[in-house]
């Protein structure tokens, strides 16, 4: 009899009746989801600080995880920079960084090839490695043809870095300095 | 005031505040060729002619001073109007747009003349070496001077910089500006008026400037322009005001202050200068300033050497300076490339970047790159960068075919700012901290990484080499702890280095003032010294905006000193008051005997205003209670600047290298010192009146993409929105050339030709200059042959031509040509081959300058 | 039926730049499709409408006048408007809704019950504003939550959160309109006298009984894609019914008179 | 180039509208599930095109403004079936009324008829069900219809009148040849399904009149006239396609020829009301709508007259049920179509509302919204 009952209660024009609702425009008609329904942040499992990687304003974000992937990234409101506001760009980094654009692997095009190549990061780290040695070593100049200092190799360039943190910069600009490459530059020239 | 920038669409949060401001009664003017969505909420709005913004900022200064609206007391004791300049200067107004020292052989400045009077050499330190350079003379005589020997506080000297600003501008009366920016005459006294309202003890005025700015061949000059007038007003170093850079990236500050850049050193130590720096006597006596912050320039030097090199790095062998290496002239990006294409650069490294599109003239960085033996590219997903070999335009044509390019490529998938940790410096200096969420997937790696591990690769591949080439790399400090599974560097760590600590006991450092000429501290960039301050990651500080005051200190941390509002001891008077209770910021505290404010004081804090340096003082002592730019030697801030700059001491107008009309004020037609490229495949218009291109051209960005559109044309939610390349026309043009709003138009310059989609629209309004009608076209820039959405890329229609000062392209403006409809598979470029014929008569030459005069050389110059 | 307490935003067109944060910000927090990829050459707007995957849109407005208040060279105005669902005080779609499966939540607002709806597509062409919309595809009715899930959560929606300028607030529609009307005075004050809110209550917008998202406007609703004067449905609705309940009547009638008059002529 | 797959992880997510990696980001939000086609072009065309007009400022400057002449308000989704079932379901109705009316009348008489309607009233339910559950976005939920009685929802309503009527309708029809109780039981059914029947023949009108599209607004008045009229007609040619009873056959026939004559003149009066606004009125002037209209119409007439000169030929009988039929499918095409055609046209909405026809003819007052020194309201009053 109960069960019965139960089942019919489940049925909304039932509960229209019951709940002297006879337009059945409201709280009668609502299905079990909608009545327990809950931000998806309020089940994160963590909530991550960080900032807009866009434009140079610097907006705060909260990153929501959960099972270790991201469900959620919206404006932090304790920034004064940007009181949880985001623009349309800095509203878009969830796709930014879930986005089905990436690639996950190491892409490699030999020489005259017309096909890229998957290959593993450690194998493409020692390849880079190699070539930054012998270009390094075969373009070497202790000094100018002009007689002035060098202690540089003009052979190897590097463009980047606006988008970097700066912690990737000072080792960027310490490794190739260190490798004696000059010719170092960004997005601030441009 | 906003020039020179789309704030609203560039910066949309930033503009929050300009709204705010705006409710709160502050008057916006915008002015730019177009009607931006920054222009319709602004309360003026006043279209210019692209590249005259130096004209019409020229004039407002010349209103200031003609009507006496300038901020006197603010003028006679912050700023150096009262230093006499030496009586060889001579102006442009004398020598038909040239300054004095001007050799048309090399076309370069000798800045001698420019400089105080009784004054050897100038203080700056930025430009010793440039000075050199230019000057092709060695360095010998002492140390730079701190200051002015001569002032006039009365402003009268004929000589005085107040009285040269003043004959020099004279000639931007409003009926100039109307004639050169195309600005209607009451449109403009109405800014200069409104601007000059807002000015003075109760009331600032800002100026937001951008790549709209920058990206000229007279670019840095603009600024200065803008500075001049904020000086006059009174705007600098007080809250409201200044002249607020609005940087594209989120790192590109700090980008700039840990430089990816040829020749600086973290902090803006410049890098060694192979003719001059031989040792790091040399290299340290060339920097170091006689007073203010760069008087401690061998604390800063010594200790990122110590921070790098470690052990090695040693008084008696010269803090290991030789490890450095040398610049001999300019290795900036455009040059690189040039060099590329002409095959002297080997290997190629970039990081979050998409120079094909972002950068100018993609077909000869096409060229630069298939001409690589081996690049490399790190980023979210292919670029047009990384896969010209396959997709560039070239390719798409046939013209070249992938087995004919023999460069190697790695690409290499980038971990996104969630799946690391590091702070990012945003546009007001402040370091953010931003915290790993996630790990990455698959091999996607952070910069990080990468760095790290190809370090200690090459450490490895180089280990127990005795040439002395490799101890550098040998000796390097590279031991940072890592990470989890996949040996991520400790981020934290590396900003441990950057902040800096004792060699001894490795403490961590509070303030840059701790650092030693001695060896006894390292610190990997002296300007973020405190950012770790006390073991804690200040950059990561979150103090919510509601429990702390308006200016927010507990929230990151800014460079330097975690000081928001830099100059800000000029907010109060000589005598250390607030200017206004209204503007009221950083003061004198009697009676605690030291500044305080709502900021971190940007003066020595216990410098009464009344402090005046004695004979024997040096460094910092040198610098009055009443100086508040510590960073110029004299304390001052520039109205002339005696030196710092290669195109001269004030701001010219100068026409665009490629414009549509002769310069109405000089013979010298475009900037003199500007950066040419002239090769085969970079091509120029005719300096004016060139009848293949009688369009004005500007290229420029929109909120729903981000700059080369890396990080924004692979996502839908974004690419949705603007989903095409297009260009703008007015209706006018459409109607003289057939153009269908939402049909095809292609675009053609000397460089390439693209083919666009056409919106026709108000917002960009013909001029009329000298009687005649001037359509301009507007480009957004952020598409390519990648991504959700396509379209061709509007820098392939820009030359190499760059600011001399900091060799930045220029991008707004130029001249091309616009015709109905596609070209389909015609589309040319012109490392291809000449895409318009040359013009077989001479009626306008490439450039013009006046016959050689003042300038110390009777010879001509070239002309194209 | 009006929710005493109700949620909704109120829309300052004066101040929005039209970033289309809002629309990404909704899109995000959705987690919506794109609507695809289609150059429009109307203005910058090339999103065109509200639609099943499209629940934040801005309008772009180019105008050959003025704005009151603004200094222009030329002439000209550019107006942009971020346009949501109204979640009406008396609602097209939840009232023509016959599976209950749009209903009135306890923030006043109109929410579709995604779990419910069959797809019957009777709420579009009951929309006065055009708002709601089906996908092809997926069959059922979309539209603007008014972010359910966050209320639900203490956390405002995501397109006000987002917004830069906060051209969009959000917030008690009683205080909203309070503010409204002071942002309206201030605005007539500075000389932007063509300023008007649109459907801030039952006496400025009756057919609907006021909308809890309402906006301040500077131009005819028709240059924003909004209709003037708009309606329930379901308040003209009566003469229908009664013409139906006649109709019904004279069919009876004719049935028994067809019946009654009819003849046997066969057998006759 | 078709080169979009060959190197970016989309392989992973093909599918995935989002274009998100499951692998690193959740989809959980409130329309994660909205499902898009993997190949768009399924999806059709894009719903709009290049906006190919000048936006110089003199043709902008026209008083006339709209947003680009984009719809304000959306067209209605419904397919085909949709008229359809405003046939079937109109005859089914329409049948029942008459079948219970035959029964009260002279049941011994009009045996066959009663039967006829009520398997007329039974199959054109299940029939018109049929059609509606295939124009559901989601048919598999089509028993929702009857998850709640919203009065205020003509499609409610009807979903239970349908459904009322094909239940009695259905048991009617199995017990039309049961005696005693069970056939009492199929009587009183009948009954049942007559008096539901009413309703159900016409309030298709009033569905379509609660929307905002303003032609069907506008013809609400006269349109259920029309509809009751297309539905004692539909029936009555429907019915008069099989042979009945010569009496059957007069009674069938003069319930039609009422039908008949009551939808011409309903759609008289649906021309008057709806050219009330010009913009309004328009796709019923030129154009395919009116096309069809105008066609339905001529039909309507012949078999009309087919049905009312005198004689009983079987041909001419068949003729004038097959005219019958064609005449009320085409109306209720031809009105449907004038929606979708009234709802794509922005001026149709906008000038109905500033002719005082919106809101103000219920509401009673001028709720037109303008800038203040605008002249839309004095325009209004003008005009309203």
């Amino acid at each position: 009899m109960r069960d019965w009952r139960t089942l019919l209660s489940q049925w909304p024009v039932a509960r229209q009746l019951q709940q002297r609702d006879p337009t059945a425009l409201g709280s009668a008609a609502f299905s079990p989801r909608s009545r327990d329904l809950r931000p998806r942040t309020a089940t994160a499992d963590r909530v991550v600080r960080s900032v807009c990687p866009y434009c140079g304003v610097g907006c705060g974000q909260l990153v929501y995880v959960k099972d270790g992937k991201i469900t959620d990234i919206e404006g932090d409101p304790d920034s004064p920079i940007s009181a949880g506001c985001l623009c349309p760009k800095g509203a878009a980094t969830f796709q930014l960084v879930t986005g089905a654009h990436r690639v996950h692997h190491v892409l490699y095009r030999r020489p005259h090839g017309t096909q890229w190549e998957t290959i593993p990061l450690e194998v493409a780290m020692d390849m880079v490695a190699d070539r930054v040695r012998k270009t390094r070593d075969e373009t070497w100049e202790d000094r100018t043809p002009e007689g002035a200092l060098a202690r540089r190799t003009l052979g190897i360039a590097h463009l980047g870095g606006a988008t970097l943190d700066n912690e990737e910069n000072y080792l960027i600009k310490k490794l190739f300095t260190a490798l004696g490459i000059v010719q170092i530059d960004n997005q601030a020239r441009i | 005031m906003i020039q020179g920038s789309n704030m609203a669409e560039c910066h949309p949060v930033g503009f929050r505040w300009v709204m705010e401001a705006k409710n709160r009664g502050a008057t916006i003017v915008h002015v730019d060729p177009r009607f931006t969505r920054t222009s319709a909420v602004a309360d003026i709005h006043v279209p210019i002619r692209a590249g005259s913004d130096i004209a019409f900022l020229g004039g407002i200064v010349n209103y200031i001073i003609t009507h006496e609206r300038y901020f006197r007391d603010y003028v006679v004791h912050y700023t150096n109007a009262a230093a006499i300049v030496s009586p060889d200067f001579q102006d442009t107004e004398d020598l038909d747009g040239l300054f004095s020292g001007y050799n048309p052989e090399t076309r370069h400045y000798d800045m001698r003349s420019w400089e105080y009077e009784g004054q050897q050499r100038s203080p700056v330190v930025e430009t010793h070496q440039e000075y050199h350079e230019l000057t092709g003379e060695p360095w010998s005589e002492g140390p730079p001077q701190a200051r002015a020997e001569h002032y006039d506080e009365t402003l009268q000297h004929p000589r005085c910089v107040f009285q040269i600003v003043k004959r020099h501008f004279s000639r931007y009366t409003p009926e100039v500006v109307e004639q050169i920016c195309g600005v209607p005459r009451d449109l403009f006294l109405k800014v200069a008026q409104t601007l000059c309202d807002n000015s003075g003890r109760e009331r600032t005025s800002a100026f937001c400037y951008a790549v709209g700015w920058t990206q000229h061949t007279v670019g840095v000059q603009y600024i200065r322009t803008a500075a001049i007038v904020q000086m006059l007003l009174g705007n600098m170093g007080r809250p409201g005001g200044g002249i607020l850079a609005l940087r594209g990236h989120t790192s590109i500050q700090g980008s700039t202050d840990i430089p990816t850049l040829y020749d600086l050193l973290p902090g803006y130590l410049p890098m060694a200068k192979g003719q001059y720096d031989a040792d790091f006597g040399q290299y340290a006596f060339h920097n170091t300033g006689r007073a203010g912050t760069w008087s401690s320039f061998p604390a800063y030097a010594v200790s990122l050497l110590k921070a790098w090199y470690g052990d090695a790095a040693r008084a008696d062998n010269d803090w290991a300076f030789h490890y450095l290496p040398h610049i001999t002239g300019n290795h900036s990006h455009l040059m690189t490339v040039a060099a590329m294409a002409d095959g002297r650069v080997r290997g190629y490294f970039v990081m979050g970047e998409n120079p094909v599109v972002g950068t100018v003239h993609s077909a000869l960085h096409s060229k630069g790159l298939r001409a690589l033996e081996w690049l490399v590219v790190r980023d979210f997903a292919p670029t047009e960068t990384v896969e010209f070999w396959r997709t560039g335009p070239e390719i798409a044509r046939g013209e070249v075919r992938p087995e004919e390019i023999k460069t190697e490529v790695f690409f290499f998938p980038a971990a996104a700012p969630t799946e690391k940790d590091g702070s990012f410096t945003n546009t007001q200096r402040l370091l953010q901290w931003h915290h790993k969420a996630i790990e990455p997937p698959g091999d996607c790696r952070s910069e990080l990484h990468f760095m790290y591990h190809l370090g200690r690769r090459l450490k490895r591949l180089y280990a127990g080499s005795a040439d002395p080439k490799d101890r550098p790399i040998l000796d390097l400090v590279w031991d940072y702890p890592t990470i989890g599974a996949i040996a991520e560097p400790d981020a934290e760590a590396v900003l441990r280095e950057i902040n800096g600590y004792t060699v001894a006991d490795g403490k961590l450092l509070s303030r840059y003032q701790e650092l030693n000429d001695d060896g006894s501290t390292a610190c990997g960039c002296w300007i973020y010294c405190g950012c770790y301050a006390g073991g804690v990651n200040r950059p990561a500080r979150r103090r919510p905006r509601t429990e702390q005051t308006w200016v927010a200190p507990e929230w990151a941390w800014a460079w330097p000193s975690n000081i928001r509002l830099m100059y800000n001891r000029a907010s109060a008077d000589p005598g250390g008051r607030p200017w206004s209770e209204r503007k009221k910021y950083v003061w004198w505290d009697a009676e605690g005997g030291r500044w305080t404010g709502y900021d971190h004081p940007d003066i020595v804090e216990a410098k009464p205003p009344s402090y005046r340096p004695g004979p024997d003082a040096e460094g910092m002592d040198l610098l009055s209670g009443t100086d508040p730019f510590s960073l110029h030697a004299d304390g001052k801030a520039w109205m002339f600047a005696p030196a710092g700059l290669v195109d001269g001491p004030l701001p010219t107008h100068y026409e665009p290298q490629e414009s549509v009309i002769r310069s109405p004020l000089y013979g010298q037609q475009c900037n003199p010192a500007r950066l040419e490229w002239d090769r085969p495949d970079n091509p120029y218009h005719r300096a004016y009146n060139d009848p293949r291109f009688p369009y004005v051209l500007t290229t420029y960005r929109l909120t729903e993409h981000h700059t080369a559109g890396g990080m924004t044309r692979w996502l839908s939610w974004l690419s949705e929105l603007q989903p095409e390349m297009f260009c703008e026309v007015s209706p006018e043009l459409a109607r003289e050339k057939g153009l269908r709003n939402g049909g095809w138009a292609t675009i053609t310059t000397a460089r390439g030709e693209i083919e666009v989609r056409v919106l026709v629209t108000d917002r960009i309004p013909p001029l009329r200059l000298e009687g005649r009608t001037v359509h301009q076209i507007g480009l957004p820039y952020h598409w390519g042959s990648r991504g959700l959405v396509r379209g061709e890329a509007a820098n392939a229609l820009l030359p190499f031509v760059a600011d001399p000062n900091v060799s930045i392209m220029e991008s707004k403006a130029l001249t091309g040509n616009i015709e109905p409809g596609r070209r389909g598979r015609g589309r040319r470029v012109v490392t291809s081959g000449p895409i318009v014929p040359p013009l077989d008569h001479d009626g306008a030459p490439r450039d013009l300058r006046p016959p050689a005069s003042g300038a110390g050389s009777g010879k001509r110059p070239r002309e194209r | 039926m009006i929710a005493m307490g109700a949620k909704g935003f109120f829309t300052d067109t004066t101040v929005c730049i039209g970033c289309k944060a809002c629309e990404v910000a909704c899109k995000e927090w959705n987690q919506l499709p794109d609507d695809g990829m289609f150059f429009t050459a109307m203005s910058y707007d090339n999103t065109v409408s509200l639609g099943a995957s499209t629940w934040r849109h801005v309008a772009f407005i180019e105008r050959p006048v003025p704005l009151g208040g603004q200094t222009t060279a030329h002439g000209i105005s550019w107006l942009f408007m971020s346009d949501v669902c109204k979640h009406c005080q008396r609602a097209g779609c939840l009232e023509n809704c016959p599976t209950g499966a749009i209903v009135r939540t306890e923030f006043g607002s109109v929410y579709v019950q995604p779990d419910v709806c069959n797809g019957c597509g009777y709420c579009i062409a009951g929309c006065p504003f055009g708002v709601i919309d089906r996908r092809a595809g997926d069959g059922r009715a979309w539209k603007c939550t008014l972010c359910y899930d966050r209320l639900r959560g203490g956390l405002e929606p995501a397109c006000a959160k987002a917004c830069p300028t906060d051209s969009i607030r959000f917030g008690d529609v009683d205080e909203l309109r309070a503010t409204a009307r002071a942002r309206l005075e201030q605005l007539h004050a500075r000389g932007v006298t063509e300023a008007y809110l649109y459907g801030e209550d039952a006496a400025r917008q009756p057919g609907t009984e006021g909308l809890n998202a309402f906006f301040l406007l500077v131009d005819r609703p028709e240059a924003y894609n909004l209709p003037p004067d708009p309606v329930v449905p379901t308040r003209k609705i009566a003469p229908a019914w009664l013409s139906l309940a006649a109709a019904a009547l004279g069919m009876a009638a004719a049935a028994v008179g067809a019946v009654a008059s009819s003849q046997e002529r066969g057998h006759s | 180039m078709s080169d979009r797959g060959s190197v970016a992880a989309e392989a992973r997510t093909a599918g995935e509208p989002r274009h998100v990696d499951p692998e690193v980001g959740l989809l959980v939000g409130e329309a994660a599930q909205q499902r898009v086609p993997a190949e768009r072009a399924e999806e059709g065309a894009p719903p709009y095109a290049v906006w190919d007009r000048s936006v110089a400022r003199e043709e902008r400057a026209a008083a006339d403004t709209t947003y680009y002449d984009r719809p304000v308000i959306k067209e209605p989704v419904w397919i085909w079936t949709v008229p359809l079932y405003f046939h079937a379901g109109g005859a089914a109705g329409a049948a029942a009324v008459l079948g219970a009316v035959a029964q009260g009348v002279e049941r011994r008489r009009l045996g066959r008829l009663v039967t006829r309607c009520r398997w007329m009233g039974a199959v054109g339910s299940a029939l018109g069900s049929g059609l509606l559950i295939s124009d559901l976005g989601r048919p598999e939920r089509f028993l929702n219809m009857l998850r709640v009685f919203r009065p205020t929802s003509p499609m409610s309503v009807g979903s239970w009148l349908l459904a009322g009527v094909g239940a009695l309708s259905g048991a009617s029809a199995v017990l039309a040849s049961s005696d005693g109780l069970l056939g009492r039981a199929g009587d009183a059914a009948a009954y049942g399904a007559g008096l539901l029947g009413m309703p159900l023949a016409g309030y298709t009108a009033v569905l379509i009149s609660q929307t905002a599209v303003p032609a069907w607004q506008e013809a609400r008045r006269s349109l259920p006239v029309v509809f009751m009229g297309s539905a004692m007609a539909a029936a009555a040619s429907l019915l008069a396609l099989a042979p009945l009873g010569p009496r059957e056959e007069d009674a069938v026939r003069r319930f039609g020829m009422v039908g008949q004559i009551a939808s011409l003149a309903g759609m008289l009066a649906v021309e008057r009301e709806v050219s009330r606004i010009e913009r309004v009125g328009a796709p019923l002037r030129r154009g395919p709508v009116a096309a069809l209209w105008n066609a339905a119409r001529a039909a309507e007439v012949a078999a009309l007259l087919l049905s009312g000169f005198p004689g009983r030929s079987r041909p001419r009988r068949t003729a004038a049920a097959l005219l019958g039929t064609a005449a009320a499918l085409g109306l209720r095409f031809a009105v449907f179509l004038l929606g979708r055609a009234s709802a794509r046209d922005p001026r149709a909405t906008f000038h109905q509302q500033r002719a005082g026809r919106g809101a103000a003819e219920v509401t009673g007052t001028a709720g037109v919204a303008s800038p203040a020194g605008d002249g839309g309201e004095a325009a209004t009053s003008a005009e309203g």
